[in-house]
């Protein structure tokens, strides 16, 4: 029903800039994730659409809508809090309807509407109790209820499944996405989560200090990391960086670039575009790093921690390029002190600028973009 | 003296108990000083306590050896104290001579069946004060006073001929005694209400012609009030007490005199204020009472009397003084003059049993109008409500018929 | 363990029990007054009463008017009356005016609870005039309306300070979510504020009510009317100036201060701590 | 909204405006009269003098006694003393009782902090008399202690109720913390919940200071010894019987405060919100 | 330097039993994580241990000493809170020192104590702060700290790492890991996080509603569950269940169990054993099922959604025997709606009973077991 609009939006408390310049669309119906590190200002940028900050300068456009101006309840819009925010001193029924009592929705559509939601999320037994009186899971679907009994045309949800045990997260999370196909409307999620940003997000938008990294679906931003943050960040355990020297062609006759480190030479052919003869940083996802036996060719390095996690296994590798991690089968043979050799497939790997942290795969076009400084790491 | 009572007395002093201030204080803090500067005085401390609070502290302290050794409190709860126990009788020191020194009457405010409570130091009572540039000759009648504060006065324009706090018994009590009436009467020993009589109806129906809805005093005024009112000149008389003269003091463009009260046309008696006697008391727990006494009678003395006259223009009780005055200063004449029609304020618990429900009878009558006689009525049956709860102790044992010299 | 805790549990009790007592003797005196015949403060510290009578209660209790008016009841009305709209009007006054002093930011906000205090502090003698003065120009003298102003100006900075503090501590996302659903500023204030500040709104309404309940020198000099007077001031009556009957004061202070303890009885349930508990993680 | 929002700012503004004056107001008129020359209050509510005089202040300042000691000094010491005292003995016998009735369960818990309401609420001048008696048997009459003791047990009873409120919202955690890192119940209460509680303790040692500074009645009827009076009490002789020194006594009201608003003064910084933030996440 | 154990204890507050039984014993210098679902009783195990709530009955032994009437600061161990409880009103320096100025330290002892933890740390640069000056990551390392510091012979961790992004968690992971290498002592564990528990435990304490499931090292867990709780909760994705029929032999000669479903038959061999002919549960990982082309031979089903998670892509089935999941490479080709064969390996498998849970493998005598209840799922 609406899309989100932020226009030259740039935010202060005092003299801290906390947003400096956001331009970002959200298109209609969507569910986009925000994902960043603490701190970086999703809260803020959530807070923004629901109006309950007010941007310094730029605009805030929901639908055709400036809003700006419009106080918080004339937004249409619906917000979860990460903290819940139910009231205490309500019960759940009562949590539910106050929104559409506000509204002086007519009682009989009150009723059927929070009979409507409850049913959905499940809390057709719990309508007489107080928040206090419910588990973490159950105030979650409460808080969840509370947005969609309103049928805002724009949800935000900051954080909601943060502090939710394993299980009951993957139940609302399935939970959260039926939510999303059934009801259509905007989303715009807050995250910390990898697994929900990569199973929820239409689209993902990384952020760092106020500023938007990248902007895709989520493989998108999983595969083709636009720059080092981006890259650092999405993934766990994190993609290896290794610093290298890149120099055009070889003796092999490839057209393409070549990166060298300490023990390691790697033909990238032309997938990457850039100055030879400088520094790069060379970034492999752990999955990636395919551990052979000390008779393949490859960059040497020893097995130093072997952590077994069910399906699969971590290894922190030592080689002459640092520590590296891997992540292979759970029946993989390597042991702790093993000597092994690391293979990297060209095709699989990043490549970044030192300074700028850009990637330089040739699918980014950098020409007019303009010189924001893009830190090496968050 | 972290803890440790009674600390503040040392064993070769007197301590004396006040609530003087301003003038009156730095008076009695000279004559204190010379006193203790002569030659074989006990030396005399003073403590100042305020106003309101002296009577109750007084109680507290001399049962528990914590009071002082004297002190200065008007007369008028002399009745309580005795009951208690808590005055010296000091009649035993008082010769003839002494007696003869003070003006007719002031010693009888400190006796108490029979005996002799304390001496006195000055007296207070009410008078006429007027503004010379609205009224040139004080009014000597209740008709003269009538008319010519009908003819100042404009209540549209806030002007007033006469100001005072009608609905207060103090201030009422000038025409009650002038009509004829009372408000105790004596019983045996002791003393009775005497509320409801056609003097009485009659003293509090000239008060609401004074001060009721088309009268010449405004209505409900407080002490405050009234000094603007008269300070301010829109009001052309006042009656109030010589208190009066310091609120007044620093008026630049106000010229007052002061005369006494008029005579009440109907009776032809004069409107008699209540007289209240200021004097020096001993606690019954005073350890030099000897010394306390010697040091009575030093601020008691013609010369201690003439100057607080002249330092704190503190009316004189000493006959020679009170003479001198009528010679030198008309305000104070006036006050002395008046002494002489004003009926001394009895000191019987009594007293302050009738008080707050005539008070009440005078604000229902005056401000509200009620019939003076049910106003009456009313207060006479509260009194007789609260005396048959509770028989005042001392009320009942005395003994001695000579308390009846204070005349209600 | 045990045993230490023992010890410490029993220490903690006999020092809370002299202080409780230390507190409430001055009290046990008052109360063996009102039950012991005859008029006078007996100087001894046993509170317990050697001989026992309730006549200082019936005559506080059965006093008539000269119209035969049954005095006690019409007092405890005025007294009623004057302390309820008190507690309504202080309330009303102070929790808002903490509320923004709690959430807004203005010049003056500090400085003005700074004042508040500062109000609290004059000796009472030297307000009565400039008070009297006020309430004679607005014409409320001798009206249940101007007592019920002064006591609740009196009130109002104790209760201000105290709601602030409870107003600090309630969670701003619960005023958030509210504004989102769609409450104004005044929704949310009575929506979600006051109902989770029950508990220092109860504090504060027993503030003001006893503040305007106990006071008698105001009272006396505004009101003319005896039909108007309060209990305290008539219970003054009986002591003061004109004589000290001390038992049927002590009755009738302890006849006062039963309303009081009942109210209290009756909003104790809602002095509970926690309220807000539940409605943000954490 | 930047309109409405104007609008309601400014509507907030004139709505605390009034009141705040409202509340003032009275001592407004107070001040005028500490320099309006003359002794009488006028009755105008104009509160800005029309003749200015510093007549008042100096003759309350430059006072000597009979023995010509330089009075308002010594009286102002007295006061300091007391109140400061008070303040001392007062603040840490609420705070360990408040913090016992935060934190430990135990018979009587309800009812006590009951009582010290009740407490607060009988007529001070029915307290007098049995005061002056306990005083008088404990040999404390005339003494600092006795004052110091009997304005201490006057204050606890409100702050104990404050401090309660503030002990209860300290995160349970952090005593734990202390008790695992081998604090006493003492230490903890000490090294942790103290300051933590540092506005509760500025707000309580506020109050406890004003209780004693300003009082009148019980210390002129304590003590008997004009070397140890305090400002109020000998504020309160420029009041007679039919007449005062109104000018004297506005201005002698008002350098009383001065000293309590200093206090306000330094410990206002401590009055902030927020003291237990990033102690435990949520 | 002290064994941690249990001894028959129960804990109730009021009526309600948290605890009923239990009996444990933390090995001396042993890394025991505890997990179990919300409210399990986890929290107030560890508050047992520290003597911050006292045993309804049983005894608690630290080394040998019988505690239940020692007071905290007499019980040599040291507790990180789920909330971190700093000192707010102390500084970083002040907050290490608090516990070692209460001890009367010489000052000496406690700078050098204080420099040598915040150097491991990492908190050198913060010693002047308070913690409301502190990101979430630097107030865990000085919870940590105040904790090590004390050098206490236990440690207790509740739940630390919550509330921390991932990248952020991951590093502590790993500080957390070197820390018990380093000191080497007791350290009881309290988390919700699976990596957490498997990397760094060196043994799994696993509950449910006071009672311990299952103890044994990470993998144990992992591989062997001892019943359906364990099964479930033990791994993400969770486990997918499938209620079978049980039946001795099969026509092929196999002298162990066989399982039916509707669609499914699997020869078990012998690993399992158990009643024949009555219901049970087969428990298979998603990543043990093998998702083959519909010409295969195996549970046929359709895929009905497809989560990407970068290296690997969760699949949800929707087959005759319910809705699986699926965990396979990010290269499988399997595609929403496609039609595919399921496959599980004998050996991969697990076979619970229906009413006890407990699970059938052979390797568990559940003779001398006492009848506990255990529930199917939390
Ligand atoms: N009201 C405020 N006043 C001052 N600074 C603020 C305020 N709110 C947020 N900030 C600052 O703005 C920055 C961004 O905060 P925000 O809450 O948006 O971060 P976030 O991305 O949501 O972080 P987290 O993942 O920890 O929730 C932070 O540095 C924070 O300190
Ligand atoms: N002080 C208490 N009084 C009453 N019940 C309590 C108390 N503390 C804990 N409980 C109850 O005991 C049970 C176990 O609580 P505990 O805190 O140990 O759970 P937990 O396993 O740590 O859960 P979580 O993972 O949510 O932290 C819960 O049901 C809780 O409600
Ligand atoms: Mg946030
Ligand atoms: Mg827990």
């Amino acid at each position: 029903m609406a899309e989100v609009r932020f226009v030259h939006v740039t935010k202060r408390f005092g003299d801290n800039t906390v947003i400096p310049e956001l331009n970002l669309t959200v298109p209609d119906k969507e569910f986009v994730v925000l994902v960043g590190p603490s701190g970086c200002g999703k809260t803020t940028t959530l807070r923004l659409i629901a109006g309950l900050e007010l941007v310094s300068s730029g605009d805030v456009l929901i639908g055709e809508r400036k809003v700006n101006d419009v106080a918080p309840k004339d937004r249409d819009i619906a917000m979860v809090f990460q903290s819940y925010a139910l009231y205490p001193h309500m019960t759940v029924w009562d949590n539910l309807a106050f929104g559409l009592k506000l509204r002086r929705l007519p009682r009989d559509e009150i009723r059927k509407r929070v009979e409507d939601v409850s049913e959905i999320l499940g809390l057709d037994d719990l309508l007489g109790r107080r928040p206090k009186e419910l588990s973490g899971g159950q105030r979650q679907r409460v808080a969840m209820g509370r947005a969609i009994v309103r049928r805002p045309s724009v949800f935000l949800f900051d954080e909601p499944l943060s502090n939710l045990d394993a299980k009951l997260r993957g139940e609302m999370r399935r939970e959260i996405a039926k939510l999303h196909r059934k009801l259509s409307t905007t989303i715009v999620y807050v995250t910390h989560d990898q697994v929900e940003a990569m199973t929820l997000a239409d689209r993902v938008v990384a952020m760092d200090r106020g500023r938007v990294q990248q902007v895709g679906a989520p493989l998108d931003l999983y595969k083709r990391p636009k720059n080092l943050f981006v890259a650092g960040f999405i993934g766990t355990p994190q993609m290896n960086f290794i610093d290298v020297e890149v120099s055009k062609g070889s003796a092999s006759g490839s057209s393409g670039l070549v990166v060298h480190a300490d023990g390691l030479d790697l033909d990238l052919g032309d997938r990457f575009d850039g100055p030879t003869g400088r520094r790069a940083v060379l970034g492999v996802r752990p999955s990636d790093v395919i551990v052979s036996g000390p008779e393949a060719s490859g960059l040497a390095a020893e097995v130093e921690v072997r952590e077994p996690m069910g399906a699969e296994v971590f290894l922190t590798l030592d080689s002459s390029c640092g520590a590296l991690q891997a992540r292979v089968d759970t029946h993989h043979g390597a042991r702790v002190a093993d000597r092994v050799r690391l293979v990297m497939s060209a095709d699989k790997v990043h490549l970044f600028d030192v300074e700028s942290g850009r990637s330089l795969d040739r699918a980014y076009d950098w020409k007019d973009a303009a010189p924001t400084e893009v830190g090496k790491e968050s | 003296q972290f803890t440790g009572a009674g600390s503040a007395r040392s064993d070769s002093e007197l301590v004396l108990w006040h609530s003087y201030f301003g003038l009156e204080q730095k008076a009695l803090e000279k004559l204190v000083r010379e006193y203790n500067a002569l030659p074989g005085s006990m030396h005399v401390r003073l403590l100042q306590v305020s106003f309101d609070n002296l009577p109750q502290k007084i109680t507290n302290a001399i049962p528990r050896g914590q009071g002082p050794d004297l002190f200065i409190f008007a007369h008028d709860r002399l009745g309580d104290w005795t009951g208690k126990r808590l005055i010296e009788p000091v009649g035993f020191w008082v010769d003839p001579s002494m007696a003869r020194r003070f003006l007719s009457g002031t010693l009888d405010a400190f006796t108490a069946k029979g005996a002799l409570y304390g001496l006195p130091l000055t007296y207070k009572s009410v008078a006429l004060f007027y503004n010379k540039d609205l009224v040139p000759r004080p009014p000597r009648t209740t008709d003269e006073l009538l008319a010519m504060g009908h003819r100042l006065t404009d209540r549209g324009k806030g002007r007033y001929g006469l100001v005072y706090q009608a609905t207060n018994v103090y201030f009422h009590a000038p025409w009650l005694y002038g009509f004829g009436g009372r408000m105790l009467r004596r019983k045996g020993c002791g003393y009775a209400p005497d509320i409801v009589s056609n003097q009485a109806i009659t003293a509090l129906k000239f008060a609401r012609r004074l001060a009721g809805p088309h009268g010449i005093v405004p209505p409900e005024v407080t002490g405050q009030l009234v000094t603007t009112l008269f300070r301010s000149g829109r009001a052309a008389m006042a009656i109030s007490g010589p208190w009066f003269l310091s609120g007044l003091a620093g008026a630049r463009h106000l010229h007052y005199g002061v005369a006494v009260l008029p005579i009440v046309s109907e009776t032809g008696k004069p409107a008699a204020p209540l007289l209240s006697v200021e004097g020096i008391f001993m606690s019954s727990r005073c350890r030099h009472k000897q010394a306390a006494f010697v040091f009575m009678k030093y601020l008691t003395s013609r010369r201690s009397s003439a100057f607080r006259l002249s330092m704190a223009r503190q009316l004189p009780v000493d006959r020679d003084v009170a003479r001198r005055v009528v010679k030198r200063d008309p305000v104070l004449a006036a006050f002395v003059q008046q002494r002489k029609t004003a009926r001394l304020t009895p000191s019987t618990p009594m007293m302050r049993v009738v008080w707050r429900p005539y008070s009440k009878a005078l604000a229902a009558a005056i401000a509200r109008g009620k019939s003076p006689r049910k106003a009456l009525e009313e207060a006479r049956w509260e009194v007789g409500r609260f005396l048959g709860s509770c028989l005042l102790a001392h009320e009942k044992g005395c003994q001695n018929r000579s308390a009846a010299r204070t005349q209600p | 363990m045990m045993k230490r805790k023992l010890a410490t549990r029993l220490l903690t009790h006999l020092f809370l029990m002299t202080f409780t007592l230390a507190t409430l003797f001055p009290v046990l005196l008052v109360i063996r007054k009102s039950l012991t015949p005859g008029d006078s403060f007996r100087l001894s510290l046993n509170p317990i009463p050697t001989e026992v009578t309730s006549q200082h209660y019936k005559k506080v209790v059965t006093a008539r008017d000269f119209d035969g008016h049954w005095l006690f009841g019409r007092q405890v009305l005025n007294s009623l009356v004057v302390a309820g709209l008190t507690t309504i009007f202080g309330v009303f006054l102070a929790a808002t005016a903490a509320y923004a002093f709690s959430r807004f930011r203005f010049p003056g906000q500090k400085s003005g609870m700074a004042m508040f205090l500062v109000v609290q502090m004059f000796p009472g003698t030297l307000l009565l005039i400039p008070l009297y003065v006020i309430l004679d120009k607005l014409g409320l003298l001798n009206s249940v309306a101007g007592l019920v102003l002064v006591y609740s100006t009196t009130a109002i900075p104790f209760c201000v300070w105290m709601l602030k503090g409870y107003f600090d501590t309630i969670p701003k996302e619960l005023e958030e979510a509210a504004r989102i659903d769609g409450a104004s500023r005044m929704g949310l204030f009575w929506h979600v504020v006051l109902p989770l500040s029950r508990p220092a709104i109860a504090v504060t309404a027993l503030f003001s009510f006893m503040t305007a309940w106990n006071e008698y020198i105001l009272a006396e000099t505004f009101l003319n009317d005896e039909a108007a007077y309060t209990l305290p001031v008539v219970l003054q009556h009986f002591v003061g100036d004109k004589s000290a009957q001390w038992g049927a004061f002590a009755a009738g202070a302890i006849l006062v201060s039963i309303p009081v303890m009942a109210l209290f009885y009756v909003l104790q349930r809602h002095l509970v701590s926690g309220l807000t508990a539940g409605g943000v993680k954490g």
